[in-house]
């Protein structure tokens, strides 16, 4: 268990918390609205979170509406016009060139934005759930259903997960459904990891031992007492799986069975592009850096979410970035 | 000790049938390799001839009892595609995948270690903040890309580097290598980064520090000791996802490894390759589990006291 | 003064997982040395003497009745081992190779003269009886030779060796182009195993195969009891790369001296050689299924394609727009079958009139090609599924490897699985349309999806004629397919791209990608050696 | 072997071992820089034991760690200084620092259990000081710290020297860390709040342990606490913290008999007459000041029973009486007098 241990921060640092540290005649509900409020504070005050915040909502911006702005110009083909390098004479779609076939890469990184978001979340969101469920429910009741959860997730780490998917992928068709299917798969030991280490800790707390002897359901207590705490981490590891996603996902396009034309990703975009590199290098690069910009905003922010919701790390972001200690970047629990 | 690794063993066996069983019904469901195998034209008799000899014209459950009987005599059978016995293919590429991973692992968690202690030794410093820029964008930058990248810079622009193969002398380890190593490299420093941080500030390296330790005293000898419990899982899980990486790797350069035998062998619907291959892969990666939980006890002998328990 | 003590020797302060970790780096890179040098026995240098080509991808065997693969053959072919016959591929015609001459003897049966003072690369003397051998084992065994498919269908072959140096062949039906057929036919010594595929040959090519590390590289050293010219090269080496840019590459860096299938971008460089590779691409479309069975769709999607815009952007301007399957100098080729040039209005209202038919126009079609097919296929894909889409039509590309690819184009075709357009490359390596049309053109032809009984017919028919009446036979039916039954969108004739350092001098013809011929590559003029 | 040449020499008796003046320490919070130490002073001379006291967040675990170096990132050291031997540290680079840490300085921290590290044997942290400064063998410093673990009375040392701090009670794993701190003989220990964690019979035992470790080795001894009744049995000097600066100081028994700040006296009335060891802080009504919000007057004013018009206005002063001692109030001659 990595996370610091509250006791630290107050037996070196007894001021430091300062204003935002709960003292015993506040209550606790009354804490909440201030923190609220702070929150944009707190994120104004570490310019490379916000950066990376601004970054993440114009991308589900782009994602959620971009298609609407750009209509068919992602598929819009002009053999005539191949591999026009980035320039501001050729309009809006034109600033940053066109690809082999003449499509605007503009528009197509702008289409490709939802399409790889389509597939990102729901593959994350679909092994989180699955994942964090099975991982809560095997620790918290520990014996048997521990060990037989533990053994699935060996199972399923066993099986090189690119050939999985290159297995399905060819044999079923390539559809966007399956690659979120196998990312899915791949992905729920992690959390099924990580949420049964958590409960495992948390299930001989005494908060816990107190909801069972008052004869709390044990989906209960998970869910009302485990489930909060286990929750973070959880949902840090879920934000860096969407690099993982989406790399592999790329991998997949470079193997022929990614995202299938006529929807288009950014992975597919890098794997396409890469024979195109020397000669047109905005085709492979754009959408390399659009991926790179997505996972480390993702990366950033789910740092900076982590310690916003610790309580006793909280207190570090709001001071300038100059002095913040022990703000780790990424948590140990991290499991890409 | 050796109780812990024994118990370890066994409750790995299940899961290992599990995926002898897995890797059989995976290769049955890219269906019948008789059209890649035989001639364009073969007639329909000439098919069932072929499928009679490998033995797909039985039904799924005795294809099955076959391939676990010759399993158990560690019989993988022969490849369709060479003709040569599937064990002694694998049994030749798994050496160069293994050095490849375990190269990358050994530089990406020395390296990892080195840059993530060094910025977590002062936390958002410059250094800090050029280190994790750099592991954030190195971990998300697709192998392949940066393999062709490297390719065309350090092999043909800078000649630097051979552009691939394995024919040559050390040089011929670094791109595949860097390739492999970008991603676990990047991740492991962010996390060596944060579990260096929670460990540097922790009281006991306050005391340590109270005694006149230096700075490297503190970080190798107090603190890297407690962070390295996350860093080995997170290895651990890296490690595994290294034949993922191969795959592309080995395509890319020509590696005669594991990575590209079993991609080959799912093109080319070569089942019994592919069984032996992932099989072998599976049994690593159980190994490399129980290594991962070997050495936390010997980081960790709060961990090793609980393990007789 | 400082203290110098308060920091203990580094030595003893290393903690014991360090060392073990020092251990574990040192035993890793010896062992990884190890594999380096192992493999590096075989040098890659270039030396001048070594010949080092790149492959796409290692052959799976090397067994001469497999030659007829691609991948085998490149390697194979009148380089470890030689035909009777062999057909030149930019005239067509047949020259002797390990025949000296044949005639036709009989309606059905053929003599051949064989070479004498020819010896195998084991040392034995090569005989008529060595012929008939390998045309026994290729065709007539249980191997199941991709040979015997491809090149001679279900029907064995009676063969005799009269003499030391005269066989004679028989064949079940009148066959006049057996030479042609029989130049598929790799001779082996009569030891070669008959039971069993051999991995290794045994012929008596130029190159005799030295080595083969499996995974990592082929080796070939010049065969020096060779019967002719001695090649320029004491050594070749063949490695594999799967991706094109590093093939590319590995020439640039001087790594190779040939590399295969280039991508068509890197035209321009004068390191590379284009070469008509005998490889037509053509949408296949499967007429049995709505909206694909109504001629007019067919007809539409046809007018609906912009060949010459594909060939410009996506093959690097190399092919050539084509309306036949087979393409010139093929014997069948039709001269006067012009490749139909895009007109969008009228694909959109042949499709507009279908469609007002009760023709469901809007129903999915899938467009299926198979990755790796040819440089630039899945942006061809692309291509012409929006120009499919642009006619009024939709469609959904599928890119599948070759085996999945193969259920789509094989017979039994696959059911239900919709409509299909089916992206295939045909390659004809005999130079005989009658090698496409009884695959491709047949109703009930292996690849073929349909056909008409009109067309059967004369694919029957011009098969047994010979001389000016078969190509024109040949050349009417192929036009007559663009007429009545439009199952091909034909695309282009393909051209291939050839890597070639400056220090060798190659030129390579169509026959090219299916046999690369090293003993006609020799140093650059200039070239040290 | 050799010595610790760079340490200055021992001063003269009567110097004090350690001497702090106007220490300031800004911190970063929330709501901006906040001055948690202001103008602390205190010294401590060889064999004495000064008491710093105050409420949680007062600033004295900040002073305590300011002095030893080892103040958190987000704190600021930002004036006076801390001569030790006569030198300032503050002054000193991290390399004269570390040369001073363990034998000159030391401390000992509250929670033993997070304060030794988990995963090296016990022995081998207590040999530490010896192999960092004495540049023993890692065999001889084995030794020295089963001498220590012998001293400091942990039964079977030899056998437990290579156990890990899990391993260990509560009170044992206080007197590891003691035995550390005292390794090298420092002029100075500093013990950060030591029996917090423990419960009373162990407290009354280390607080023995902590007294004879002192008379033995001439140490000044600097004991940061809440617990009044430890400050009473154990210190001769106390320095009486509120909201970051120094209220009053002097002798104990002359403070404790008759406090000068009515900080000092609330907390004093509001003991039973028999303190018991080990009960927290009693109350004085109110909670201390936000450090963000420390009025401009008299820190204390809004808890002071006697606030007037001026403590609102300006600030008191640290005013020395004759009779060495000092208490932050207008109106201390006042309470005196009372």
């Amino acid at each position: 268990m990595s996370r610091e241990d509250p006791t630290t921060a107050d037996d070196t640092d007894d001021t430091g918390p300062g204003a935002d540290r709960p003292t015993a005649d506040r209550p606790p509900a009354a804490r909440a609205t201030p923190h609220r409020a702070s929150w944009w504070r707190m994120l104004g005050r570490d310019r490379a979170a916000s950066v990376a915040a601004v970054v993440l909502t114009l991308v589900t911006l782009v994602a959620l509406f971009g298609r609407l702005v750009i209509g068919d110009r992602a598929q819009r083909q002009d053999l005539d016009a191949s591999l026009r390098p980035p320039s501001v004479g050729d309009g809006v779609y034109g600033l940053l060139g066109t690809d082999v076939l003449g499509r605007s890469v503009l528009a197509r990184l702008v289409d490709a934005a939802a399409t790889t978001l389509s597939v990102a979340v729901p593959a994350v969101l679909c092994s989180l759930v699955i994942g964090a469920a099975l991982g809560l429910w095997a620790g918290y009741h520990g014996g048997r259903r521990e060990s037989v959860a533990l053994r699935v997730a060996d199972v399923i780490l066993s099986f090189p997960s690119l050939l999985i998917a290159v297995v399905v992928l060819y044999v079923f068709s390539p559809s966007a459904l399956n690659i979120v299917l196998i990312l899915a798969v791949a992905r729920i030991p992690v959390y099924l990891r990580t949420a049964r280490a958590e409960a495992a800790e948390l299930r001989s707390r005494l908060f816990v031992d107190a909801a069972r002897t008052f004869g709390t359901p044990s989906r209960d207590i998970i869910r009302r007492h485990i489930l909060p705490i286990a929750l973070p981490t959880l949902l840090t590891v879920a934000t860096l799986d969407f690099c993982f996603v989406m790399l592999t996902e790329s991998s997949l396009s470079f193997l022929g069975i990614g995202i299938q034309p006529p929807d288009v990703s950014w992975g597919l975009m890098v794997a396409q592009g890469r024979q195109y590199l020397q000669s047109a290098w905005w085709i492979t690069v754009l959408p390399g850096l659009a991926i790179v910009f997505t996972t480390v905003s993702a990366t950033v922010l789910a740092a900076w979410a982590r310690i916003a919701t610790d309580p006793a790390q909280r207190w570090r972001l709001t001071l300038p970035t100059k002095r913040r200690g022990a703000s780790a970047a990424v948590p140990p629990e991290l499991i890409p | 000790m050796f109780p812990f690794l024994r118990k370890r063993m066994i409750s790995s066996a299940i899961p290992l049938f599990c995926v002898v069983l897995g890797v059989f019904f995976l290769a049955r469901m890219t269906g019948n390799p008789v059209d890649l195998y035989l001639p364009l034209s073969a007639t329909a008799e000439q098919r069932a001839e072929f499928s009679a000899a490998q033995g797909f014209d039985l039904s799924i459950p005795a294809q099955l009892w076959n391939y676990l009987v010759d399993a158990a005599h560690l019989d993988f059978g022969t490849s369709l595609r060479t003709g040569q016995p599937a064990t002694e293919m694998v049994l030749d590429a798994f050496p160069v995948t293994l050095q490849l991973a375990g190269m990358t692992m050994l530089l990406a968690i020395t390296g990892a270690v080195v840059v993530g202690s060094l910025a977590a030794y002062r936390p958002n410093s410059p250094v800090d903040r050029i280190a994790s820029l750099l592991s954030m964008t190195a971990a998300s930058i697709p192998d392949f890309w940066f393999a062709i990248m490297g390719v065309l810079v350090f092999g043909v622009s800078l000649g630097w580097l051979p552009t691939s193969g394995t024919l040559g002398g050390p040089e011929i380890w670094v791109l595949p290598i860097a390739t492999l190593l970008i991603r676990p490299f990047g991740v492991l420093v962010q996390v060596v980064r944060g579990s260096m941080v929670t460990a540097l500030s922790a009281p006991y390296v306050k005391i340590a520090r109270s005694k006149g330790a230096t700075p490297q005293r503190v970080i190798f000898g107090h603190a890297l000791r407690n962070a390295v419990t996350p860093v080995l899982t997170v290895a651990g899980d890296l490690a595994v996802g290294l034949v993922n990486g191969a795959v592309i790797v080995e395509t890319i350069f020509g590696w005669p490894g594991i990575g590209k035998l079993m991609i080959d062998s799912i093109l080319q619907r070569d089942f019994a390759v592919l069984q032996a291959a992932v099989l072998l892969t599976a049994v690593t990666i159980f190994a490399l589990n129980i290594l991962v939980d070997v050495c936390h006890a010997l980081a960790d002998p709060r961990v090793r006291q609980a393990v007789p328990a | 003064m400082k203290s110098s003590v308060s920091s203990p020797p580094p030595a003893r302060r290393r903690p014991r997982p360090t060392t073990a970790l020092l251990l574990a780096c040192t035993v890793l890179v010896s062992s990884g040395c190890a594999v380096a040098n192992s493999a590096g026995g075989d040098a890659g240098q270039a030396d001048g003497r070594t010949l080092r080509v790149v492959l796409t991808q290692e052959p799976s065997t090397l067994e001469p009745c497999e030659a007829s693969l691609t991948g085998t053959g490149v390697v194979v072919r009148s380089n470890i081992t030689e035909p009777l016959v062999e057909r030149d591929p930019d005239s067509g015609d047949l020259r002797p190779l390990l025949a000296t001459g044949w005639t036709q003897t009989g309606p059905r049966t053929w003599s051949f003269d064989t070479r004498s003072g020819v010896t195998f690369q084991n040392g034995e003397p090569f005989t008529a009886e060595d012929a008939a051998f390998s045309i026994d084992r290729a065709v007539n065994s249980d191997l199941a030779c991709n040979v015997e498919g491809y090149v001679f269908g279900d029907d064995d072959l009676k063969v005799k060796a009269v003499d030391d140096n005269r066989l004679t062949v028989t064949t079940a039906k009148p066959d006049p182009i057996l030479p042609l057929r029989l130049s598929f036919v790799e001779i082996v010594p009569r030891t070669t195993d008959t039971k069993a595929k051999v991995r290794v040959p045994v012929g008596t090519g130029p190159y005799a195969v030295r080595s083969w590390q499996t995974g990592t590289a082929i080796s070939l050293s010049r065969y020096d009891d060779y019967w002719g010219k001695a090649p320029a090269f004491p050594r070749a080496r063949y490695v594999w790369r799967s991706d094109a840019s590093v093939r590319a590459a590995m020439i640039d860096k001087g790594e190779a001296e040939i590399a295969v299938a280039l991508d068509s971008m890197e035209a321009e460089k004068d390191t590379t050689a284009a070469y008509p590779n005998n490889e037509t691409t053509a949408l296949r479309l499967d007429g049995r299924e709505a909206p694909l069975d109504d001629l007019r769709v067919r007809r539409a999607i046809d007018l609906g394609v912009d060949r010459q815009g594909i060939i410009d952007a996506l093959l690097g301007g190399l092919a050539e727009p084509a309306g036949q399957l087979v393409p010139p100098g093929v014997v069948g080729h039709n001269d006067a079958i012009e490749p139909t040039s895009q007109n969008v209005a009228e694909a959109r209202s042949l499709v507009k009139e279908a469609k007002a038919d009760g023709v469901p126009t809007g129903r999915t079609i899938t467009l299926v090609a198979r990755n790796g097919m040819f440089s630039g296929v899945s942006e061809t894909a692309e291509a012409l599924q929006y120009q499919m889409e642009q006619i009024g039509l939709s469609v959904r590309v599928r890119m599948a490897d070759t085996a999945t690819q193969l259920q789509y184009q094989l017979r039994p075709l696959p059911k239900n699985v919709g409509p299909i357009a089916l992206l295939i490359m045909h390659g004809n390596q005999a130079g005989d349309a009658a090698f496409t049309t009884s695959q491709y053109l047949l109703s009930d032809g292996p690849q073929s999806a349909f056909g008409t009984k009109d067309l059967d017919r004369r694919i029957a028919g011009a098969g047994l004629l010979s001389g000016e009446k078969r190509q024109k036979a040949f050349a009417d039916l192929l036009a007559r397919q663009n007429e009545t039954v439009v199952q091909y969108t034909h695309i282009a004739h393909m051209t291939g791209l050839l890597g070639l350092s400056p220090s060798i001098r190659y030129e390579p013809n169509s026959a090219t990608g299916d046999e690369l011929r090293l003993a006609e590559v020799g140093p650059a003029e200039g070239a040290k050696h | 072997m050799t010595t610790n040449t760079a340490v200055p020499s021992p001063p003269a008796a009567d110097a004090p071992a350690l001497d702090v003046e106007g220490l300031c320490v800004d911190l970063s919070t929330p709501a901006g820089r906040v001055r948690a130490v202001d103008g602390v002073s205190f010294s401590v001379r060889r064999g004495r034991t000064l008491a710093l006291l105050g409420e949680s967040g007062c600033g004295k675990s900040m002073t305590a760690l300011s002095v030893v170096g080892l103040l958190d990132p987000a704190a600021d050291v930002t004036g006076g200084a801390v001569r030790v031997r006569g030198d300032d540290t503050l002054k000193m680079s991290p390399a004269q620092r570390r040369r001073l840490a363990g034998p000159v300085l030391s401390i000992v921290f509250q929670d033993a259990l997070t304060a030794l590290n988990p995963v090296q044997p016990v022995g081998r942290q207590i040999g530490e000081p010896f192999r960092i400064h004495r540049g023993l063998s890692r065999r001889q410093a084995h030794e020295k710290a089963i001498e220590l673990m012998t001293r400091v009375g942990i039964p079977e040392p030899r056998q437990r020297a290579r156990s890990y701090p899990h391993q260990f009670s509560g009170g044992m794993r206080q007197r590891l860390l003691i035995a550390m701190a005292v390794a090298l003989d420092p002029d100075v220990l500093i013990a950060d709040e030591p029996t917090t964690a423990l419960d009373v019979t162990v407290q009354a035992q280390i607080m023995r342990l902590l007294r004879d470790l002192q008379d033995e080795r001439e140490m000044a001894l600097v004991l940061i606490t809440h617990d009044l009744a430890v400050v009473a049995q154990r210190a001769d000097d106390v320095v009486v913290m509120y909201a970051g600066t120094v209220v009053e100081n002097g002798p104990v028994r002359d403070v404790f008999a008759d406090p000068r700040h009515p900080y000092t006296r609330g907390l004093l009335d509001s003991v039973p007459e028999h303190a018991v060891r080990g009960r927290p802080l009693p109350a004085v009504p109110g909670s201390p000041p936000e450090l963000s919000a420390v009025p401009t007057g008299c820190v204390f004013q809004d808890r002071c029973p006697l606030v007037r018009e001026r403590c609102v206005q300006e600030r008191p002063t640290l005013r020395t009486s004759g009779d060495g001692r000092s208490a932050a109030c207008h109106f201390s001659e006042e309470l005196a007098r009372a």
